[in-house]
Formats: C-alpha cells, structure tokens, sequence
C-alpha cells in the first residue's frame, strides 16, 4: 500500500502542478478555465485519498457487506460540495468568457489587452 | 488488488491531463477533460468513495461537459500558438509543487488506520448516525445533519452561479442579432427515437437517485445533475424550444429559488420551534424520524435548485449561442 | 464640558461664523461682510479678557474627545498662547476691514469662499494658540495649512495652482515627515503635555535632545527655517489680505509660536541651554536671517521681498528662542507683536498701491509718495520697525533679544542682530527713499490717488499700532514675564 | 397536453405502471416512506414527459410479444457470429477488410421498424448504419461478406416479422 | 476473475485513450470518448463486484446515461459548429 | 425563544433568505428595496452583536443542535463583530447609495438578478465572519466571491470583463490554496473546527505538514486579502466594476479575507509555528512595506481617479497588514482599527465617486474636471474622506495611522526606517490626494452633462464623511472593539 | 452442484467478455479510417456487454441486483447504436471520407 500511497501523491502534485501551470502560462481564457478545473480535481484527488482506510469500504451500511471497517465519510462530503463549487466556477467563469468574446471578439488575454490599450 | 487499478487509472489520469494541456484545439481539450472526470470518477470509487464518484461523473463529465460545448459554440475552436511557456509560471508552479512534494515526506501512511484523521471525528459520526440518525449512508447524514449548513452553502453557491450565468447571459448583445435556438438533432431519426423511449427512465433515475440518498449513493446533487441531464437530453434531441415549452425559464427561476427557500426555511423552523437553526430534530415527535424527515427535505430543496440552476444555466449559454 | 467655555468659544466662534458668512453670502454681500466683523469682533471680546486673566496668573485647560490612552485633544491657557490668541484675532479685525476694501476695489470673484476659509483659518489658528499638548497643536497646525489652501489658491489659474502646490507639498511634507514622528515620539515618552520647565528632562539623553529639536524645526515648516523657506514666497500668490495676516501674522507666527513653546514647554529652557546638541539652532538661524536679507536684497518685487524679509524676520524669533535666556524669551513673544504690526502694515501697503496703480515692482515706485502719502507712511513706518529703529515697535522687541543674547554670551546673535539690521535697512531705505524723494519715472495712464478707505484705514491703525508698541508695550512685558518668572 | 384523448390516456397508464414497477424493482426498499416518494416521482415523471408530447403515436407502434424475444435471440446469435468474424480480422496480421457501403430499401413507412433496423444493423459488429431517411439505409460494412449478407434481407424480413410489417421487396 | 475482467476493461480503456490522443479527427475521438464511457460502465460493474458491493451498481447506470447525453452533445455542438458560418 | 441567541446565524440567513425572495421580484425598485432594507436589518443586527459582545457575552452557536467540533459552530466575538459592522454598514451605504448609479449600468430586466447577488455576496461574506469552522468558512467564501464577480461583471464598461475574469482565476487559485490547506491541516489532527484545531495541533509530533499548510493558506488567503505582491487582480476589479459594487467591495472584501487570514494564523498556528512573531516579520513585514510603497506610488501616477484609488487600497491593505505583522497589543489594535477607519474613508470616497460619476458621461481622466468647484459641498467632503485616507489628524485615519506609529515605536527594532516608510506614503497619499482635489477643483469642466444629482448618495457622502470626521474625535466603539480583538488575538500564546 | 454450474457459467462469460474487449479495444487502434475503427468498437459496444453483464447476473442470483445489471444492459444497448449512428451520421454528413473505395450497391 506504500506505492499507492506515494503514487497517489505525486499524481496529486504532477495533476496540481499542471492545472497551476496552464492558469498562469496560458493566454486564451477557455484553456486557463480548463486548467483551473484541473487544479480543482487535483484537490478533489487529495480529499479523496485522505479518506480511504487500509480493508474499508465505503461508508455506507448495507446488509451485504461483512466488513467493519469504514473510510472516513468526511473528507468525501467536503469534495462532494467542492465539486459543486468547481462546476459553479467554471460555469460562471464560461459566461464571462462568452461576453468578452462578444466585446472583444478574441478570447486570448494578450489580443484582449492590446484591444483595450489601443481603444 | 483495487491498488494496481488504482495505479494503472492515476497513470491514464496523468497522461490525460497532459494531453489537455497540450492539445491546441479547444474542443478535443474539453473531451479529454471529460475523460478526464470519467478516470478520476472512477478512482474515487475505488477509492471508497461512491457518492463523490457519483457526483463527479454527473458533473464532470455530463454537466461540466456539456456547458463547455455550449459555450465553446459561441467561442472559436483553436486556441492560437502561443509562444512559449513562462518562466515566471514555471517558477511559481514548482514552488508549489516542491512544497507539496516536501509536505507529503512527513505525512501519516495513507490509509492507516490509526491516522488522527481516521481516529478523531469518524468514530462519533458512525455511531451517532445509527443512533440519532438512522441512516445507512454516513455521507448524507454528515451532509445533511451534521454539516448540514455547510450544504445550505453549497446550494447557496450553485444558485448564485446560477444568478451569475443568467445575468451575465442576459445583457443585451453589442450588436443586434436575434435570439437563436437550436434546432437539436431533430434529423437523426435513431438517437432521436431511442432517447425519447429513454427519457422517462433517466427522469424516474434521477428521482430514484434523490429519494435514496440516505440508503445508497445519490442525494439532491446528483438527483438533480441526472434530472437535469435528461431535460438537456430532450432539448438536444427536440431543440431547445421544445425543451423551453416543458419547461419554461419562469419555472426554472421559481425552481432554484424554492430549492433554496426549501432549504432554508426548513432550517429556519428548527429556530422558531425552541432550538437550533437547521436542527431537525423538531420536525416530528420521534426525534430520529424527524431527522430523516428533515434530510429528506433539504435534499429535496437540493434538489430542485441544481436542477433549476442546471437547466437555465444550459438554457442561457445556448440562446446566446454562437452569433450568425 | 460646557461649551461656552471661553476655550471653546474662541474654537466655535469663527467656525459659526464661517458657516454664518457661507449663509449670509447667499443673501447679500453687504450682509456677509458683517458677519465677517461680528464674527472677528465677538472673538477679540472673548480673547482680551481670556489674555488679562492670563496676566493675573489664572490658567484654565480643557480637555474634550479622548482618543486613546496617550490621545486626547486638549486646550489650555498660557501667556505665550494668550498672546498669539490675542494678536490673531485682533488683527483679524483690521485685516477684515482691509480685505473689503481690497476685495471689492479688485474685483476678486469667490469672495464668499474668500471669507468663509479665512474664519476657518482663524479657527485654526485659535487652536495652534490654546493647544494643550502636542497632539492638539499637531492637529491644529495641520488644519491651518489645509484651511489656507484655498486661500492660497484663490485665483485659481495655473501658475497659482502650480505655487500653491509647492506652498502644500512643503508645509505638508515636512509636517508629516519630520513633525508628525517628533510629536509621536514625544507623546509616547511624556505623554506630550505642555508644562512649564519642560517635560523632557532625563527621559533623553542629549544627541537624542538634538534630534528631536531638529525635527520640530525643520518639521514646522510654517517657521520657514531654511532650507524650509521656499514655501512662503510661493504663498504670495495669494491676495493681499491673505499675505498680510496669514502670512504676516496667523500661519507663520504660529510656526515659530510652535517652536518657542515646544522649546519653552517640552524642552524646557535650562535644560536645553545645559546641552550642547542644540547649539547649531542658533547657528541655522543666523544663517537663514543673513541669507534671507541677502536674498531681499536682490528682489525686485514687492510682495516677495517682503515675503523673504518675513523670513529673516521669522528666525529672528527663532534664534531669540534658542538663545534660551529669559530676557531673549521675552524678546521673542515681543518681536512676533512688533513683527506682526509693522509685516502687516507694509502687506497692507503693498496691497493699497496694487490696488490703486496696478504696480507690483519696486522700480516702478519712485514718487509714490505724493500720489498716497498715508499709505506710503505707513509703509515707512513699517520699514523702520523692521530695521529696528526708534520709535517703533521693532526697536523693544530687537532690544530685549539683544538684552538675551549679552545675557547668554552669545556672540554669534549678536553678530546677526547687527549685520541684519544693516541689510535690513540696505533693502527698505531705497524703497522710502525712491517713494518720497525721487520723481514719478512717468506719468501713469489713469492718475491715482489713495486705495479705497477701508483700505487707508486699516493700514493707518496698524501703522498706529507699531509706533504704538513703542510706547506702550508694557502689559505685553508683563504677561509674559509670567512665562519668565516660571522660567526662574 | 391540450388534446388529451382516450388512446393518450390509456398509454400514459401503461407508461405509469411500467415506470412503478421500475422504481420497485430498483429501490428492493418497502417502507411505506420510500413508496409514497416513489408515487410521487412516478406522477413527476409522467407530468414532465406528458408535456414533452411524448405519448404521441411515433414510439407505439411497438407491441410487446414473444417475436421480439425471438428476434432478440436470433440477434445475439447474428451479433456473435459477426463479433468473431470482427475479430479475426482484426487479430489478423494484415487487417484483410474491404469496407463498402450498401443502401438498403425497407418498405416500412413506420419509424420503428426503421428504427429497430438500423439498430440491429449497428449492434452487429461488422455492420454500421449510417443514415436512416424515409425507408432507405445507408450501411457501411467492413467486408464484402458482410454487405452480400445484408443484401440478402435476412434481417430486415426479420424486423418486419417483429413489428408485423409485410416483407419488404427486394 | 473479476480481476481479469476489470483489467481487461482497463487496458481498451487506455487504448481507447490512445485513440482519443492521436485523432486523427475530431470524429475519432469522438468514438473513442464513447467507446471510453461504454467501457467505464463496464468496468464499474465489474469493479462493484470485485469490492463487495454490489449495491453500487447505481453508479453504472448513471455513467451510461450521463455517456448517452455527453456524446450526442458533442454532436449537437459539431452540427452548429458546422453549419454556423464562425469561422 | 431567545431571539438573541440566534443573532450569528440571523445575520446570515437574513440576507441568505431574502436572495431567493429578490430573484423572484421581477421590478427593479422592488427588488432594490428588499436589498437596503435587508442590508439595513443586518447593520442592525450586527451593532447589536457589538453591544452584547461587548457587554462580555460571547458566542458559540452549535449548528444543527450539534456541539463542535462534530457539527459546524459559529463564533462571534470582539473581532468578528468589528468586521460585521464593515461588512453590513458597507453594504448598506453602497446599496442606498447606489440606485441612480446602478440603474444606468443595469437594464431592468436583469435588475433583479443583480440585487440578488448583492444579497447573496453580503451573506457569504457575514457567513465568512461568523463561521469558527475551517471548511465552512470555504463555503461561505465562494459564494461571497462567486456572487462579487458577478456584481463586477454587471458594469456597462467592457473592460470590466477581463478584470473580472482575472479576480475569478486568482480568487479561485487563492481558495484552492486554502483548500489544500485545510487538506494538510485535516490530514494531521483529524479536524475542521478552529478552536479544536487549536488544541489537536499541538499533539502533531512532525510539524512540516503544519508549516506547509500554514504557508498554503496565508497564500491563498494573501491572494484574496490583495496582499502585495499578490493584488493583480485589485485594481482594473475595482475601477471597471459598477461604482456603488466598488464602493461596496472596496470597504469590504480583501479585508474580510484578512480578518480569517489572521483568525486562523493566530488561533490555530500561533503555539505551534516556532517563533510565530518572527514570521510575520520576515514573510510578512516586507510585503507590507513594499506594498505601501508601490501602491502609492502607482496611485501618484494613475491618471483615472477611480483607479487611482484602487491603487491605493493596496496601499492602505499594507498599512493593516503592517500594523498586524508587529505582533503586538498595540499594532493588532492599529491595524484592526484601520481596518475599520478605511472601510469608512475609502467607502467615503466610492459613494463621492458615485455622485461625482453621475455628472459626466464616463469616467475618463478628465470626466471629473471642476466638478468639485460645480457642486462645493460634495467636492468638500469627497475632500474630507481623502484627508481621512491621508491620514490628517481629526479624521479616522489618523487614529489609526497614529496608533500604529506608536506601535512601530513601541517595538520593532526597525522602528526608525518604518516610521519612515509610513510617513513617506503619507507624504504620497497627499500628492495623490492633491491630484484629484486639483482636477476637482481647479479644472475648467469639458462637459456640462446637467443631470439631477442623486439625493440619496449626496445624503450618504455626508453621513460617512462626517463619520470620518467623528470617528477621528471619538474612536470609542470600534477603538474598544479593536483593543478587544488584538487582546482576544493575543491571547492564543503560550 | 447447480450453483458450481452456475459460477462455471459466469466465469466462462466473462472471461469472453474480456476477451472480445480487448480485441475491439485493439481494432479500434488497428483500423486504418473512422467507420472501420467503429466496427471494430461496436464489438466493444455489443457482444461484449452482453456477456460481461450476464456473467454479473449469474454472479447476482438473479436478485434486485440482476434487475439493475439488466437495465444497464438494455441500456447500453438501445443507447450504443444510437450514438454510433448519431456519430456516423454526422461523420458522413459532414463529408468526412472513407479511406478504401467507395463502392455503393443498391438492394
């Protein structure tokens, strides 16, 4: 369980770094909103690993299961509404994107600078 | 076992991820990323996380996914080449990636049990649930009881990018066009016919999934997602003027304020009759009876309001749709 | 707290008034001038008894709005502050009548704005007096610059904005850079309370002394120490009325009225004359007073030559502080009244002959004297206050700073008080020369006489009042011998 | 929703009972709770798709009966069969495939049976339909085997049997 | 076996993600994110299996619809991509 | 029932309530109505949570009948309730100030959208202030953000959408940093709730989780607060949004995020990061003073007077921020009473703005030309709020800057260059203080846009001006408050 | 003995399964154009749910569990094809070419 355990990790930090880096480095809007997505699932990946237990299972009873150990239901409600904050980012981020698109005609952040320096 | 899967999907996740970045068409970005939420959905549930895989498939790769291409049809295709990545991004995202790689060296083995995360809290919120609660799914009852304000907020946060979307949407266009709707894909007979025989059966699955939150995975959020994925369905089938006249933007808009209302003002009842605000347990004379009423309740307002959102968010992005 | 407690009604009086003048010069401007007299008249009559009650030993503090531990705004009464008080507000009276006269006889548009900021101005100026502790007097000082703002800008053209600029940029920068810490630092150690004999005694050791005493007086910028001076020709951009009280008498009398105080209340005299940091205050005062005059000398307009006499003249004030003897104190407070009245009565004079004949330059004067002999005496008298000579006001005040600086054995003001006499009368003599006994270089376009009455009668009463102070100086002598006596 | 008539009425019985036995079957829960919410989610459902004009005649022109199991039988076996033919070709070294498209004439005017079809065509592996327009079917096929079987109409006599269309002319 | 069955699901997964990388053309990948979600059903049915607990076979159902609706919206967004004259 | 006991939670969901209510009316003045008067309630309430904070009640309301830390707990106390009153009093001004301004911005139809956001952003960030719960507080910050780049994005200037979308990347950034945070911090102690925090983390055997969960969330909270370097986006969100939103935003926002970003330093981290004063002296301090400084010099050299402003908002973040990095009774109180005296000065100069802007077609750098001599008292005490800002004794400014003078002087070892570096920003803010009163006064106007002024605003420009003259006599209540804060603060060492 | 049989059944599916989804995933790969790699994926899309899922129903005991298994199944069948063909359609639609000839037979 130690490899996972290490691999789940890197593959946090490698998803987060590349997220954090398409925000910064990328110019056009639609990309920088991807990014930001997934900056957010890296998160998401963390939580999610927090929670599992060695031998659980998910924390939700039923007569089928013969185990007594349970993952802790807790960080998974905290992604849970994470989550919806994430859609609810993209969601609004996308409509500004769609005006500027509308009022600049451009989604790419140096051709919208260049347009309102030289209006 | 699960490991090596576990293993073999992070992989996959990675290489996704990258090719997201590197792809310069926006378009195949959005689909990979849809995979994306698919891989990760997926390791979530091995990693025991069945609600939050629920979620992230409803979310990640229906919803997120399809007011992507909604968007994106207003928005050009290519992103332009761009010269270049940045030195100054590339310095500050190994910063961060460096501290979290220096963070996780000194951090309790994942998946021990005996982890304070695992040993503090959880034990109380598994044996209150079967006491007070009565609840299979621990998840909805931290999600709707014990944090239940947490989730007021969550919905909070869905309605006010609900509000966002359609102000942002709704301001009048720089130059004077009508409005367009879509045509839907009234003219491919096979997707068209199949989907109308299975629309019913996603609504009545996305209802199933909101009243058995508390027994399986599902709940308000996801209920809503699937309800509203199969409205989006008949509006991509029929057009999006058929899909308004079953359900007109006037509903839509009573529907995500009443969720929250819902929500709300079942918390609101617990003040006025004698104790806290969102305590269910006043709700009935059996306390554990009005517990599950009040779950039940609030995710009913979650519900209605992810569902609304959803629908009119879809609704705007489409009638604005690209300009002729 | 009551507030017809004369303390505060010397704050609140010019305050209703300037709101009372706002009014009133929506209805008539004849109306709004009288309110500008009711208001400068009711402040003398609670000013003078305040002063004579001062002189019979009766001190009086006041202390409203608490801020915080260390914080609170404070007035009291004392004869430096009773003096400064009294003077102020007198001469506003004066200054009232004149500025009517130069108001209307020019035309000035915005005279309502004109009158409401003076009163404001005046308030606070009132508060630089009375202040109790440093704070207050910080925050006094700090509104007298901004109220005078307006004042300075009165024209409202480029070049104004531009001096006004440089007029705020100096008052305030210094203030805040150098005074603000000064008064910070002190109130945090003492508590910054005026007291006679000092408050700072063994709390610092002497280089410490030496830099806080250097951040009051270039700090108090309105003192115009140089290299702290540019600000005070800037000024005389603004109209006659304001050059003549505020920058005769209310702003820069109430820098070196800071200083003296500072050094009289916070330092405390002896202990000051027992350190040998502070020494280099006598020095930059001579320097300046030296330079200044060398400076007048080569100007060529009227108002600025006057502006950097005013300079020369204010370190005088300075200087005779810091030569930290009793008789030189007392040499102080005399030289801000004889210095007030005979700055005043050459600004009103200044002012009459722009007014009459349009005339800014000295070498346009040459026979002036005929055309208005009342102002020109004034000016006359004025000129040889300045210069210190007998019968004039100016003569007592330089005569007790002699007296201090013999006392202290300070040469060095000896040396100054007599060059600068020289150079003073080197800059005044050919202007009263020229205006009486050189003739008219041509004849002007429209022949003039005297400016407006008001006008001629308000410099007469101050040219007045300086041969005056000659004679009758003694109640001034003896209210601040009270300072002396504490001193002793 | 305006006109609602007796043949509407009857199938949106019919609807709700199936939609109820859904909900049964997937819940295995039989509170008393859990039964009322699924009424209540029935009639949600049914309200909704009535006013998606759902019960209107395109989609019932299906009747349930024991040929469509047969059918469905005789599918599986098609899809089979085809799967490992499919697969040999693709296991093989050199891919021997010969794409082509052939067009196919139903004469059932009726969408379903276009419907059911084009949909058994597709669930072959081998077989792909692409257009379906009034009665005529557009199919790729991967090998020419694949086209000659089609062309033989074995299928869509099939689907025309289920749906009780009369066979179609060659 | 539902080892097997899961590994074999996960090795089309990642070829179908091959196929989603490389394209060709936009339609390819289109097939391949359809072919991946068909075979992310599966695997979590298996996968419910394989931990013991098969009362999350909710999710299986969710994902084919959740699929269903993702693909034909990529079609709806490729029809107004190209019949719109945005270049 | 005790009405009092649910005051936390009534400041919350009031606003919460009434957001779904004003989505519902379709009228603008209807739903602007239900916004004051929504707005106006919770001011109410959160005065009223000062008083009996002050009467020495403190609160802790256990959500849900369940006692933390396994339910979600609000607190208020002295701290909190001196935000509160930022928070309501801004929005209240803004929202009353407001109407003419925002009604040439928003057509009508989406009017009742927009309120509900203002509504909604109101909530969110008193749900921020009240929550002692490290994930709640999360919550509560995306809907408080979400809803204010949505009041941004609701102005007629196209420029405002880039600035907005830059706010949402990096205020999405700074609440993912947060969340990692509060991972690594649930990762070692196995709790959200702050006061719990507090005591679990002691027990943490490695603490370098610990310091890298401190470090993740000041970061992300730095990037909501502006903290210089991190205040990109604060400027261009500031002079393109609607001028009643900037008005609101400006006195509000960063310094909400401020306010956890010290709740959490102090509460959870203060025992267990090894020398926790120095921190912030060597991170922190520097920043701040570099924030000073080139805010206000970008403010000297901006041309346009909204954004000259903004500019200096970052300045005056560094002057809290300062105060607050000398660790120490004295500099907490200066820098949480700044807190209160900027809200008042810069809420001022927003509402003047508001006014002002309604006599010019746009806000060009020479729209404001001789407005100032046009409208005499408007100019005066759009004048008063700036000598406020400067920091001129009499105003509310210079309590604060003086305290926090006298906190540098108290302690630091680096008091003199400090000092210095106060009183030369000092100096800046009356340079560009100075600018505007010139183009306010002495400016021929290009213009003569004649439209009525709008009476509400002028009546707040007053109100808040003058409150900037009172509280620089009479700093009682949010002095006591602040004092209280830095003590409760302080409180948490060893 | 019958539930041995039963297993042995189940195994023996799903073993299939695997079989055929690897061999579609592999065609979809080898397949030289679009519509010979959507043959090749059908196989992924048909056959091969069908046995994989009725291996599961054999597992399930034809309990509740095998009613969801069938929904999926049935699912997964009536929505495969559709979005084939929608996929199909509009490759075609749009003009997007076959690699190997065209040739067109009428039936």
């Amino acid at each position: 369980m130690i490899l996972l355990d290490l691999f789940h990790y890197w593959v946090f930090i490698a998803i987060l770094m590349m997220g954090f880096y398409t925000v910064i480095a990328k110019q056009n809007l639609i990309k920088k909103l991807l990014g930001l997505s997934l900056f957010q699932s890296a998160v998401f990946l963390l939580f999610i690993g927090i929670a599992k237990v060695d031998g659980g299972t998910t924390p939700i009873l039923h007569p089928s299961i013969s185990t007594e150990i349970f993952s802790n239901p807790l960080p998974q409600v905290l992604i849970l509404t994470a989550i919806v904050v994430g859609i609810s980012t993209s969601a609004l981020g996308l409509a500004i994107v769609v005006r500027i698109k509308e009022a600049y005609g451009s989604i790419e952040e140096d051709q919208i600078q260049s347009k309102d320096e030289s209006a | 076992m699960t490991a090596v899967f576990s293993i073999f999907l992070l992989c996959l996740l990675v290489i996704t991820a990258a090719a997201v970045i590197r792809t310069t068409n926006l378009f195949v970005a959005v689909m990979l990323m849809g995979i994306f939420s698919l891989l990760i959905a997926v390791s979530f549930f091995l990693l025991d996380a069945a609600d939050v895989a629920l979620t992230e498939a409803a979310v990640g790769a229906g919803i997120s996914t399809v007011l992507f291409l909604s968007a994106l049809a207003a928005l050009t295709e290519e992103e332009r080449k761009q010269a270049g990545g940045r030195v100054t991004a590339l310095i500050s995202v190994s910063i961060t990636g460096l501290l979290m790689a220096y963070a996780t060296l000194h951090k309790p083995d994942f998946g021990d049990p005996s982890a304070p995360a695992h040993q503090h809290l959880t034990p109380w919120f598994m044996q209150t649930t079967a006491e007070q609660i009565d609840i299979p799914n621990v998840i909805t009852a931290i999600l709707g009881s014990f944090r239940g304000y947490d989730t007021l907020g969550e919905v909070f946060v869905v309605l006010v990018a609900g509000i966002g979307v359609l102000f942002l949407l709704s301001s009048p266009r720089p130059s004077s066009q009508d409005k367009r709707s879509s045509e839907g894909l009234k003219h491919y007979l096979i997707p068209r016919m199949i989907g109308r025989l299975l629309i019913p059966f996603i609504l009545l699955f996305g209802l199933y999934v909101q009243f058995h939150g508390e027994y399986g995975p599902g709940g308000g959020f996801q209920a809503g997602a699937l309800i509203a994925a199969s409205i989006i369905l008949y509006g991509l089938l029929e057009g999006q003027q058929r899909a308004l006249a079953v359900l007109p933007i006037k509903f839509l808009r009573l529907l995500m304020a009443s969720g929250a209302l819902l929500y709300a003002g079942v918390g609101v009842v617990g003040i006025l009759r004698g104790s806290y605000f969102l305590d269910y347990s006043v709700l009935a004379a059996d306390p554990v009876t009005a517990q599950q009423v009040g779950i039940i309740l609030i995710e009913a307002g979650v519900g209605m309001t992810v569902t609304g959102v959803l629908l009119s968010v879809y609704h705007a992005f489409v009638a604005r749709g690209k300009l002729q | 707290m009551s507030l017809l407690h004369p303390l505060i009604l010397m704050l609140l009086i010019p305050c209703i008034g300037a709101i009372a003048i706002m009014l009133a010069g929506r209805v008539h401007h004849n109306f709004r001038e009288a309110c500008t007299f009711a208001t400068a008249i009711l402040l003398a009559l609670t000013a003078w008894p305040m002063a004579i009650d001062v002189a019979q030993g009766a001190r009086d503090s006041i202390t409203f709005a608490r801020l915080s531990g260390s914080l609170n705004i404070m007035l009291h009464t004392e004869p430096l502050g009773a003096l400064f008080a009294t003077l102020a507000s007198s001469l506003w009276i004066v200054n009232s009548l004149y500025s009517v006269g130069y108001m209307r006889g020019n035309k000035e548009t915005h005279q309502t704005r004109f009158y409401v900021f003076f009163a404001i101005s005046i308030a606070a100026a009132m508060g630089v007096a009375l202040a109790g502790n440093l704070f207050t007097l910080f925050l006094f000082y700090e509104l007298l610059t901004l109220s005078t703002y307006p004042l300075v800008t009165h024209k409202g053209d480029e070049a104004t904005i531009k001096s006004a600029r440089v007029y705020l940029a100096i008052l305030m920068g210094t203030s805040i850079s150098l005074f603000l810490p000064a008064v910070i630092w002190v109130t945090s150690l003492t508590g910054g309370e005026f007291s006679l004999g000092g408050v700072l005694q063994d709390k610092v050791d002497a280089p410490t002394a030496g830099l806080l005493l250097a951040l009051f007086v270039f700090g108090i910028g309105k003192a115009a120490v140089m290299p702290i001076h540019r600000w005070l020709p800037a000024a005389m951009v603004a109209p006659t009325p304001v050059s003549a009280l505020l920058h005769a008498v209310a702003v820069v009398k109430a820098g070196v009225f800071s200083i003296t105080k500072i050094i009289i209340y916070i330092f405390g005299v002896e202990w000051l004359f027992s350190l040998s940091t502070t020494q280099w205050l006598v020095w930059i005062t001579s320097f300046t007073i030296i330079v200044a005059s060398l400076i007048a000398l080569r100007q060529t307009n009227l108002k600025r030559l006057l502006a950097y006499s005013t300079i020369g003249q204010l370190s005088y004030v300075v200087m005779a502080s810091a030569i930290l003897k009793p008789m030189a104190e007392i040499g102080a407070a005399l030289h801000m009244v004889a210095h007030a009245f005979g700055k005043i009565t050459l600004f009103f004079a200044a002012g009459a002959i722009y007014v009459a004949s349009k005339k800014i330059d000295i070498t346009q004067l040459a026979g002036i004297g005929h055309r208005m002999p009342v102002t020109m005496t004034a000016f006359t008298i004025g000129a040889l206050s300045m210069i210190g000579v007998p019968p004039t006001g100016g003569f007592v005040s330089k005569w007790y700073i002699l007296g201090g600086a013999f006392e202290a054995d300070n040469f060095l003001a000896i040396f100054t008080i007599i060059a600068s006499t020289a150079l003073n009368a080197a800059y005044f003599l050919p202007i009263i020369y020229a205006a009486w006994f050189l003739p008219e270089n041509q004849a002007p376009k429209n022949p003039h006489g005297e400016a407006p009455w008001p006008m001629v009668a308000a410099l007469a009463l101050t040219a007045i009042f300086t041969l005056g102070f000659f004679f009758f100086n003694g109640p001034v002598i003896e209210l601040e011998r009270q300072l002396v006596g504490g001193l002793k | 929703m305006t006109n609602v008539t007796q043949p509407t009425l009857g199938r949106t019985v019919v609807l709700s009972l199936i939609l109820a036995t859904a909900w049964l079957l997937w819940s295995g829960l039989y509170k008393p709770l859990l039964l009322s919410l699924g009424l209540v989610s029935c009639a949600i459902t049914v309200v909704v798709i009535r006013r998606m004009k759902f019960f209107d005649d395109e989609l019932y022109s299906l009747h349930f009966s024991w040929r469509l199991v047969r059918f469905w039988g005789w599918l599986g076996k098609e899809i089979w069969l085809s799967s490992i033919e499919v697969a040999k070709i693709v296991l093989h070294p050199k891919c021997p495939i010969s794409p082509r498209t052939v067009e196919l004439h139903t004469n059932a005017d009726d969408n379903f049976t276009q419907l059911l079809l084009g949909n058994s065509i597709t669930l072959t592996p081998g077989t792909l339909t692409l257009d379906v327009h009034e009665g005529k079917l557009t199919v790729h096929t991967l090998t020419d085997a694949g086209a000659k079987a089609l062309l033989s109409g074995e299928m869509a006599a099939k689907v025309n049997h289920v749906t009780g269309v009369k066979a179609c002319s060659q | 076996m539902f080892a097997v069955t899961s590994a074999a699901i996960a090795i089309t997964m990642a070829l179908a993600l091959i196929r989603a990388i490389n394209g060709p053309s936009q339609y390819d990948r289109i097939l391949a994110v359809n072919m991946f979600g068909t075979k992310t059903v599966l695997l979590l049915s298996v996968l419910a299996f394989l931990m013991g607990r098969p009362d999350f076979l909710d999710l299986a159902l969710a994902y084919a619809l959740i699929n269903f609706i993702g693909v034909l919206a990529v079609l709806e967004f490729f029809k107004t991509k190209a019949t719109g004259a945005d270049s | 029932m005790n009405l009092a006991l649910h005051y936390p939670v009534l400041q919350v969901i009031i606003p919460m309530l009434m957001a779904p209510l004003a989505l519902l009316v379709q009228h603008r003045k209807l739903a602007w109505l239900l916004a004051s008067v929504t707005s106006l309630c919770a001011f109410a309430l959160a005065i009223a949570i000062a008083q009996l904070v002050l009467q020495g009640s403190s609160y802790a309301y256990p959500l849900g009948g369940w006692q933390a830390p396994f339910g979600i707990e609000l607190r208020v106390d002295s701290f909190s309730a001196i935000v509160l009153i930022i928070v309501s009093g801004a929005s209240t001004a803004a929202l009353l100030a407001g109407y003419q301004s925002l009604a040439q911005d928003i057509e009508e139809d989406r009017a009742s959208l927009f309120y509900a956001a203002w509504l909604l952003a109101l909530a969110g960030l008193l749900g921020i202030v009240v929550a002692a719960d490290a994930f709640n507080i999360f919550v509560f910050m995306e809907i408080a953000s979400l809803a204010s780049y949505i009041l941004v994005a609701g102005s007629s200037d196209r420029r405002a959408l880039p600035a907005v979308f830059k706010y949402l990347i990096m205020g999405t950034i700074g609440a993912t940093f947060y969340l990692i945070g509060i991972g690594l911090l649930y990762i070692m102690t196995g709790t959200l709730n702050l006061s719990d925090l507090e005591v679990r983390i002691l027990a943490v055997e490695d603490q370098t989780p610990i310091l890298m969960a401190a470090g993740f969330i000041s970061v992300g909270l730095a990037l909501k607060a502006a903290i210089f370097p991190l205040h990109a986006w604060l400027p261009n969100t500031y002079s393109f949004a609607p001028h009643a939103v900037t008005a609101f935003l400006a006195a509000c926002s960063t310094k909400v995020a401020l306010y956890v970003f010290l709740r959490i330093d102090f509460f959870v981290f203060q025992r267990t990061l090894s020398d926790h004063a120095a921190q912030f002296s060597i991170y922190l301090l520097p920043l701040a003073v570099a924030g000073i400084l080139y805010g206000s010099a970008m403010a000297i050299r901006e041309p346009l007077a909204k954004r000259l402003f903004a500019w200096s908002s970052v300045a005056q973040i560094g002057y809290i921020v300062l105060g607050v990095s000398l660790v120490s009774q004295a500099g907490l109180s200066a820098g949480i009473l700044h807190m209160f005296n900027h809200a008042l000065a810069k809420g001022a100069i927003f509402i003047g703005i508001i006014v002002l802007a309604s006599q010019c077609q746009q806000l060009t750098p020479t729209a404001l030309n001789g407005l100032g001599r046009k409208h005499p008292l408007i100019g005066i005490a759009f004048v008063v709020a700036g000598l406020s800002l400067v920091g001129i004794p009499g105003t509310a400014g210079f309590v604060s800057k003086w305290l926090l003078i006298d906190a540098i002087l108290e302690h630091h070892r680096w008091s003199i260059a400090l000092l210095m570096v106060v009183l030369a920003s000092s100096l800046m803010a009356v340079v560009y203080l100075a600018k505007v009163c010139e183009t306010l006064f002495f400016k021929t106007p290009e213009t003569t846009v004649v439209q009525p002024l709008p009476k509400l605003a002028i009546a707040l420009l007053l109100l808040v001006s003058f409150a900037n003259l009172i509280f620089g006599v009479a700093p009682g209540l949010p002095l006591e408050l602040a004092n209280n804060a830095a003590s409760l603060l302080l409180e948490h060492t060893l | 003995m019958m539930n041995l049989a039963l297993d042995t059944l189940s195994w023996i599916l799903l073993l299939t399964g695997s079989v055929f989804v690897i061999i579609g995933g592999i065609g979809a790969l080898r397949m030289p154009d679009l519509y010979t790699r959507m043959h090749a994926a059908s196989v992924t899309e048909s056959l091969a749910p069908i046995l994989i899922l009725s291996g599961l129903i054999l597992q399930a005991n034809f309990g509740l569990y095998a009613v969801k298994l069938s929904a999926i199944l049935l699912f997964l069948l009536l929505s495969g094809p559709a979005a084939s063909n929608a996929l199909a359609s509009a490759a075609l639609l749009s003009g997007h070419g076959m690699r190997s000839q065209d040739t067109k037979d009428s039936a």
